[in-house]
């Protein structure tokens, strides 16, 4: 004999149990983009994500600018990361105009870079404090990350979207007395991060609620090709600045952090653990800076070869690794730009991660992706 | 484009042939890989170049899955980073381009190996009616699931196989070109 | 008197026009008060349409603190809100969406179009899936220019809002 | 560590805060401090000069007309048109001149680089809000008057804490 069910439920068929729930885009829980999540009762069953709602054709766009032009463009997916972004379409146009980067200029670069680095985390982290209610974890990183911002407008003119990076070097030297205040800066900036991990990181509130969710192991992780924070918190330790230096990276001394969990804890865990690295970055490379030197070498605004050429160019930027493929048919506007971005290769973990898990999981699972809308849109 | 890559032609100035002398001391590994895949294929594949990380091999697309199988399988890459369709219409003719990398293997940690195949290509395209059709790798490599839908939307080109071929960026409505290719024009272009 | 004066048929007119002296009578004292309380509880909605969220995430942090001038943080629910600041751009797929979020707003309701997307289209000015400018989808009261603005350029655009809130006629949404 | 001992440390650090100098910037009363004058542009050594990208300056004087600005700001925003000059004005030679719509312009900065003459610089004055779509066009006469910037505050580190002053 069977167990007689509830006569409301034993009429129910599955089909009826399952509901479809609209998360996005007027949500505060998701951002920019729409995740269409099927529910039984409390258990998500299947989700689909549905960006675009950022979709802006910049490589569409780039066919149509000159190797200069493209550059305020091609910053503008992760305005608040816009140096590593802008990083790899810079190193390819180097390649395909035949330019030569002065010294001094790579140390500068690599210093952006990495304060660019910090600021996109700290935002990511005060984001992911307001998807958990925890507000103070919005206010202390966005009011630190002020710091670094101040140092980047003193080196570009630009609190956020710099246009710093041209082929051939950056656009201005760094203005006096920028070293110092750098260092002071910097050194107080890691202080108040260190204290991120009382209020936040061992906090038994914050570790119920990611501690094991989302799990996402390591086969997993490089059979779905995911970059970055994501895949570093599932055991693999893959940093494109030590794998392949690009600049000067390979005469810093770069360590990277892995953890092995692959939960929604370790993911938000490696980029905090990144930013300090950063830090030391920072400090190595003001010491070994060239003093004075040039910073930009002249822009020559033609391939250097007249027939086809295509460069593929990588760097690790907040999200993980991003390349950019640049096709040149020896006109000044490249052919095709494409930018294979690190939000757009962690997306597809995210219809993986959720299924199975409670509704109530999804907005820590989802930021713990180190994802940005904006970016993978395009 | 492959042929003229592939070797500097006569022409070159002093320069870039001092260049590619240098070029061709360093990839002892990339040279290996590309060893690996024509001992393999034969005159199936091309290698367009080796650069320094970078070895880019050309396939027809009937060979294309072959190809991914063995390079996933015998040459330890495991990923794809990127998938990009890049239109050539004078050739009447779609280049999809797969960057493969690998994480599981630390030697092969800063290559990325090219493969690019090509696709037909119809001056009306009814996307995912006509004859823009290549075979998906998404058996092969699951991480190309998203890329190859973006590719199918922007370029039109329809992947066999691929289990989930619908829109992702673009709108809903969208009933246009599909906007990568080269004859749809942007607004005063 | 009144009786006969107020009859089936006009009864709505008259209570109009009573509603009208009535209003007329207390509108300066009673507008100002009612104007005093939106200006000092704008409640913006939570709609990021794209990057110069960033920015007016900034705006709410310690270091400039919106709040000072009663723009409260973000809100979840739109029924509660009476400011919509778009924050950039606007592309097709987004633009119904924004018209929703407008229209399920309760009276009165105030736009700010944040950064150079949102005003003009700004860098975007050729793609194919942006619109030039939201005037076409909602009406707006302040431009803030800038890509993206600084946050201190959307405080004064603020200001500026108070500052139409002040001399607009209250009266008209009681 | 315990769940109530983890609650209570993370507490105990938030307290500590109590004690910290205010860190926010009193906005309209208060201004941040910039380096320099704007962002400037050397033809000379083809490297710029540090400095806010706000607001541009046009220098009278130094204009003339040879509209590379506008072809630089035309992959870009195609912020910047080339306007007729008023015959009661300083002229140059085809009588035309810049004129900056800031509801298009990004502030990049890409003009500044392209002027070979000194005559287009930035400056910093960033407050451009307004009430209309037309308030945000500024013609040569206006971008020719040097913004009154007051820039009085900046960052300092002390012991308790970062603050403004």
């Amino acid at each position: 004999m069977t167990a007689e069910l509830p006569p409301g439920l034993a009429l129910q068929k599955v089909d009826e149990r399952i509901m479809t729930l609209n998360v996005g885009p007027q949500h505060p829980g998701s951002g920019h983009m729409r995740i269409v999540v099927q529910i039984d009762g409390d258990y998500i069953v299947a989700c689909d994500p549905d960006p675009g709602y950022v979709h802006r054709g910049e490589e569409k766009m780039a066919e149509y600018r000159n190797y200069i032009t493209n550059i305020p463009h091609l910053e503008r997916p992760v305005i608040h990361d816009s140096c590593n972004v802008l990083y790899p379409y810079v190193l390819g146009a180097e390649e395909i105009l035949g330019i030569e980067v002065p010294e001094r200029a790579k140390y500068v670069r690599v210093i952006a870079s990495e304060l660019n680095r910090c600021i996109y985390t700290q935002y990511w982290l005060a984001i992911y404090g307001i998807f958990l209610g925890h507000s103070t974890m919005f206010m202390w990183p966005a009011g630190d990350r002020e710091l670094l911002i101040d140092l980047m407008e003193k080196m570009s003119g630009a609190r956020v979207t710099h246009a710093h990076f041209v082929p051939g070097g950056v656009r201005n030297d760094l203005p006096a007395n920028f070293e110092d205040a750098c260092l002071r800066q910097v050194n107080y900036f890691e202080k108040r991060i260190k204290e991120y991990a009382a209020v936040f990181y061992d906090n038994p509130i914050l570790i119920s609620r990611t501690k094991d969710t989302g799990v996402l192991s390591k086969q997993d992780a490089i059979r779905l090709g995911t970059t970055g924070s994501v895949l570093r918190a599932s055991g693999v330790d893959y940093d494109l600045r030590i794998k392949e230096p690009y600049d000067v990276y390979e005469e810093l001394d770069v360590h990277t952090n892995v953890m092995k969990e692959g939960d929604s804890y370790a993911r938000s865990k490696v980029p905090w653990l990144d930013m300090m690295e950063s830090c030391n970055i920072i400090r190595q490379a003001l010491q070994k800076m060239p003093k004075s030197g040039s910073v930009r070498t002249k822009l020559k605004p033609n391939p250097k070869t007249k027939g086809p050429e295509t460069v593929y160019k990588r760097v690790e930027s907040g999200r993980g690794s991003l390349g950019c493929y640049i096709v040149s048919d020896g006109k000044t506007e490249p052919y095709r730009v494409k930018m294979s971005v690190g939000s757009f290769r962690n997306l597809i973990a995210l219809p993986y991660l959720l299924k199975g898990e409670k509704l109530g999981n999804m907005p820590s699972v989802y930021w713990s992706l180190n994802y940005w809308p904006v970016e993978a849109d395009r | 484009m492959s042929e003229e890559t592939e070797k500097p032609t006569p022409e070159t100035t002093e320069k870039s042939v001092a260049k590619q002398e240098e070029v061709i001391e360093l990839p002892a590994l990339e040279k290996g890989l590309s060893e690996k895949l024509t001992s393999k294929f034969g005159e199936k594949t091309s290698i367009a170049f080796v650069k320094e990380n970078r070895v880019r091999v050309d396939v027809k697309k009937e060979d294309v899955h072959d190809v991914a199988e063995f390079i996933r399988d015998e040459m330890n890459f495991d990923h794809v980073e990127s998938v990009t369709g890049v239109d050539f219409p004078d050739d009447k003719e779609i280049e999809v381009v797969y960057h493969i990398g690998s994480y599981t293997d630390n030697s092969l940690a800063n290559q990325v190996l090219t493969l690019a195949t090509r696709a037909p290509r119809e001056d009306i395209p009814i996307p995912g009616k006509d004859g823009t059709r290549l075979p998906t790798l998404r058996d092969i490599f699951y991480s190309v699931e998203f890329h190859e839908r973006e590719v199918f939307e922007m370029l039109g080109v329809y992947f066999d196989g691929h289990p989930d071929n619908r829109r992702l960026l673009l709108p809903e409505d969208w009933a246009d070109l599909p906007p990568l290719r080269k004859d749809f024009a942007i607004k005063g272009r | 008197m009144l009786k006969d004066l107020v009859t089936p048929e006009n009864a709505n007119v008259f209570v109009g026009k009573l509603g009208d002296i009535l209003e007329k009578a207390i509108d300066k004292p009673l507008g100002y008060a009612i104007n005093w309380g939106r200006i000092w509880s704008l409640w913006p909605v939570h709609i990021e349409t794209a990057c110069c969220s960033v920015e007016f995430g900034a705006a709410s942090s310690p270091r400039y603190d919106v709040e000072r001038f009663g723009i409260i943080e973000a809100f979840g629910s739109l029924r509660q809100c009476d400011l919509v600041v778009v924050q950039g751009t606007i592309t097709r797929k987004m633009a119904p969406r924004l018209r929703l979020v407008y229209d399920q707003m309760p009276e009165p309701k105030y736009v700010i179009a944040m950064g150079a997307c949102a005003i003009t289209g700004g860098l975007y000015f050729d793609s194919y899936n942006v619109l030039p400018g939201i005037d076409g989808v909602i009406p707006v009261d302040v431009y803030v220019p800038g890509c993206p603005p600084r946050p201190e350029t959307l405080i004064q655009g603020c200001i500026l809002l108070q500052e139409k809130i002040k001399r607009m006629k209250a009266r008209k949404f009681v | 560590m315990g769940t109530a001992t983890g609650i209570i440390r993370a507490l105990n650090s938030g307290i500590k805060h109590l004690a910290i100098k205010r860190f926010t910037l009193r906005y309209p009363e208060e201004k941040l401090k910039f380096v320099g004058d704007g962002y400037q542009f050397d033809p000379s050594t083809g490297v710029g000069i540090a400095g806010l990208k706000g607001r541009h300056m046009l220098f009278h004087d130094h204009c003339t007309g040879c509209q590379l600005c506008s072809i630089a700001c035309e992959g870009v925003a195609e912020a910047i048109a080339m306007v007729k000059v008023p015959d009661n004005q300083k002229q140059n030679k085809k009588s035309i001149m810049p004129q900056i719509d800031y509801g298009k312009c990004v502030f990049c900065g890409l003009c500044v680089d392209a002027c070979p003459f000194y005559a287009l610089y930035m400056t910093n004055d960033y407050e451009l809000s307004s009430f209309t779509k037309e308030g945000l066009i500024y013609t040569p006469a206006q971008l020719a008057v040097k913004p009154y910037v007051s820039q009085d505050s900046e960052i300092q580190i002390t012991d308790r804490g970062a603050t403004h002053g």
